[in-house]
């Protein structure tokens, strides 16, 4: 009678596995999402196996529609291309698609985040004498600005949700209020930060993001321990429904290229 | 019309010390035995072009070949972190590296308007970035019909395209499939131009998506695997084993001055190297 | 998701009195059954962009659903003038014909400009042309890095985009192959679009080189030879003797009304005037 | 023996094939030329038949490399695509390949021509009020801008052959004189002028054309009284070597679609 047993300890959720388990709630059916590699990637195709088998993923390689059997290692993987509705070259991913406005969700991941989703992605300390080079904008910039809504996934501690960030790689809720609006963005911004911990959505007027929901076993000041600003709490925080074994064995099966 | 050489010979008559380079690969069809053979030939103070300088670049600038660098995104894909970018950039070693930093649609508009013979593109970008404050050659651009501000960059033109395709027919015609990149963009908005390729076939193959007549591109050299440790699409696949080893070859300077001489200048060509690499498959993974 | 549907609901649903309407296809792949149903539907006061106003938009100008033409080259090619278009700016018949007239070059940046979400774009164009006298939105940018004066032009962005293409696949994915002219950025520029094809199949061709996601497209309806007399690659060739023939039916306004009423009122689809052609060959050469 | 003398019958050009005969002459092998429409089509592809076997003919349809075995009636022949080395879409013809000045000569047509190859193809008479309207400017403003130089052929009568046209849709040697490189064009614009009397040249210091050339049997006087402006003729007035039998040959079995 072992087995049993091994197999319900296999069905506990990672830290990491509940935040992608998460994530991928989040992208509903039909959605046209761009895709950035990693986490976010691996969320997005999880969900395309579970209640969005219609999303439509692009990466910024130029694959639009692009349904891989495994977690890309590269944003340009052969699979990407194989198995995608429609190959375009990496300007046109750029202009036709993303710039023209035709991205309902942009999926992206970070190294710093403040409490309004501005990004870092380029450099720990200084720019001229940086502590840590990290690679830089990439496509998030322009995701961030075009893409109808941005959806963040990143693991939280004090290091990544900072005050102020380093560098602004990727514009945000700017400062708040409406200041994104005014600077002529034409998507919305970010609406929802996916993390370890649990799920920060943005006020609606503010702009700041609030802790909505933790992940069973985590508490609001494990939250506030790992946020470098001072975390709003929601009146009413819900408690992450926790990951059904569909989810799980499908997450695994797809990191291990078994779907 | 192209010249059919080796590749040699295509880098010692197009390279040069103090030029700016191109050598483009989204991912797919990097020309890493180009950038090995830039190495090989001793080449200095290059201005080194390209969205994702990743290993290829990692190697150049660790080789002490780029007095600058202009990018919008590097790293090792999938792995982490480009050591010899990072140990120039945190560090000056093994010298100062001038970064001049873009965003990748920046970088695409950038080549688009060079291929297009403009002096500038402009797109929807950039706006309340830290960019701005870093990178001088950002500026805007107003529309003349509804009053909007965009984002204006300067036509990239380098001196040399470089890129990898998987095949050319026997007058030079060159032709790729899969993910394309910016690879055409890289060539025609270059002065000269360099193709290494898979292979030279009397038709090109029918899922060719996109063709470079051979009268754009200055010359043609076969390199089988030149792509490596990329891919090229319909003849091997990504080899991330090599991209994981990279992370220890790379973090320590004396490992990568090591790598680099036994792989690049006590070798005579990429295929040598590419020997020693299926050798070594144990000491890389 | 595309709605696969027919071409008559298709317009009823998407075309309205008093919009903007690209019908585009460069020679190749023009989307003339579509045309022939936006008569049939009895559309008015329309303003129809297009870079080639040939054949099928002679016969919607001479039928009086056009107000506007935004174009750049108006001809029968390879035969002559289109008399149902000279007519109306020559002589107001069946009425007054406002015109905005471009270069092809211009027209393309427009397209491009509205497929990418920019207000405007930019060419090398139109300098020393009385063009700009006559066609008043040929502006000006400069360059911020270089100082050179371009050409700049707004963006078109029609409310329906319409194009005939070889296939879709059940999902409402279109693809087409051969020359492709503005086709993918008329859909992409437009708020709405139709595609017309010639069979929808399981999976498409391997000769597809552009593909237009389901996602991007409103409606899509099979219409078999709908874009003759204009050709689909790889399924049937271009009917020259029928634009030779158009032009002596064209020439009198009685033989294009009766045409006109003979070929579309009288008939209740494509497929019937179709067959009326086919009958009729003898009378056309 | 009837035979031969309808054979050497058939074998006297007439003024049309004798200008694109001519025409033809003016390509060296290995140009890439953008090509319109007609008669410089053919005479391009007769060039391409003859001496000129590695000649580019670039198509404003986006056929880069088209190598057609009769002359195309439209500008977008599926034969075009078929032959070609690559089909690339229109609006990248014009920018990657024609405004980045890739093309070494763009050979045009003309209903309307003043002296210094300034190019109507809009409307006689009017603009606003046509006598007739023309189709109008298409590729030919950014060719006659782009293209390293123009080379025109056109029937010569003095209504095509004017003082003044009635509408400047493509810019040739404007002005005169250097009025055509204070405008920034790239391209040093047109440079000969191929008709069914003669050949005409612009004057390298004052960009008007002056007659240089003349078909056998045709005159001076043929040319003054064809041309609308008081015509220059050339020191040295050459006669036009006579169609040899294998252009003819050529050229009429390219028209028949029997090379």
């Amino acid at each position: 009678m072992t087995a049993p047993v091994i197999a319900a300890e296999e069905l506990v959720a990672t830290d990491d596995e509940m935040m992608m388990i998460v994530a991928a709630r989040e992208l509903r059916n039909g959605v046209v999402c761009f895709v950035g590699i990693g986490m976010p990637s691996t969320a997005a195709n999880l969900a395309r196996h579970m209640h969005a088998p219609d999303a439509v993923l692009i990466y910024e390689s130029g694959t639009i529609g692009a349904k891989p059997t495994k977690p890309p290692l590269s944003i340009g993987d052969g699979e990407l291309a194989d198995t995608a509705d429609a190959v375009v070259s990496v300007p046109e991913i750029f202009t036709y698609w993303l710039q023209a406005g035709r991205i309902d969700v942009g999926f992206l991941g970070a190294a710093q985040l403040d409490k309004y989703g501005n990004i870092n992605s380029t450099v720990v300390g200084d720019y001229d004498h940086p502590k840590v080079r990290l690679p830089g904008a990439g496509g998030a910039p322009e995701i961030a600005g075009s893409a109808g809504e941005i959806f963040l996934m990143l693991r939280q501690n004090n290091r990544a949700f900072v005050e102020k960030v380093d560098f602004l790689t990727s514009v945000g809720n700017a400062e708040g209020g409406d200041s994104r609006q005014r600077m002529g963005m034409r998507g919305k911004g970010p609406s929802v930060v996916i993390t370890d911990i649990g799920v920060l959505r943005a006020d609606p007027a503010s702009g700041e993001f609030v802790l909505t929901a933790l992940h069973e076993g985590k508490t609001i000041d494990d939250a506030k321990a790992a946020t470098g600003w001072d975390l709003r709490i929601s009146d009413h925080v819900e408690i992450t429904a926790p990951a059904t074994d569909e989810e799980l064995r499908k997450l695994r099966a797809l990191k291990a290229g078994e779907l | 019309m192209a010249n059919i050489t080796t590749l040699s010979d295509a880098i010692a008559t197009h390279v040069r010390d103090g030029q700016t380079l191109a050598l483009e690969g989204f991912t797919h069809l990097i020309p890493n035995a180009a950038a090995h053979e830039i190495i090989r030939q001793g080449r200095k103070h290059l201005t080194l072009v390209r969205m994702t300088p990743d290993v290829t670049y990692d190697q150049l600038i660790g080789a002490g070949c780029a007095d600058k660098l202009i990018f919008s995104w590097g790293g090792n894909p999938g792995v982490g972190s480009l050591h010899r970018f990072r140990d120039a950039v945190e560090r000056d070693y093994p010298h100062h590296l001038e970064i001049e930093e873009h965003s990748h649609a920046g970088m695409a508009t950038r080549y688009v308007a060079g291929a297009s013979g403009l002096p500038f593109g402009m797109l929807r970008g950039y706006v309340g970035t830290d960019l701005l404050k870093y990178t001088p050659n950002i500026s805007t651009v107003t529309c003349p019909f509804t009053g909007e501000e965009l984002a204006a960059v300067p036509a990239l033109t380098p001196d040399v395209g470089i890129i990898h395709a998987q095949q050319a027919d026997r007058h030079g015609n060159v032709g790729l499939w899969g993910i394309q990149g910016v690879q055409k963009e890289a060539v025609m908005a270059s002065k000269a131009s360099i193709v290494t390729v898979e292979e030279i076939v009397d038709e090109l193959d029918s899922r060719v998506t996109v063709t470079l007549p051979s009268w754009v591109i200055s010359s043609v050299a076969v390199v089988p695997r030149g792509a490596h440790p990329s891919y090229a699409h319909g003849y091997y696949e990504r080899d991330n084993d090599f991209y994981i080893g990279w992370d220890s070859i790379s973090k320590d300077r004396d490992s990568f001055d090591a790598w680099i001489d036994r792989h690049i200048h006590q070798t005579s060509d990429y295929a040598e190297h590419l020997r020693l690499v299926d050798q070594e498959e144990g000491v890389l993974a």
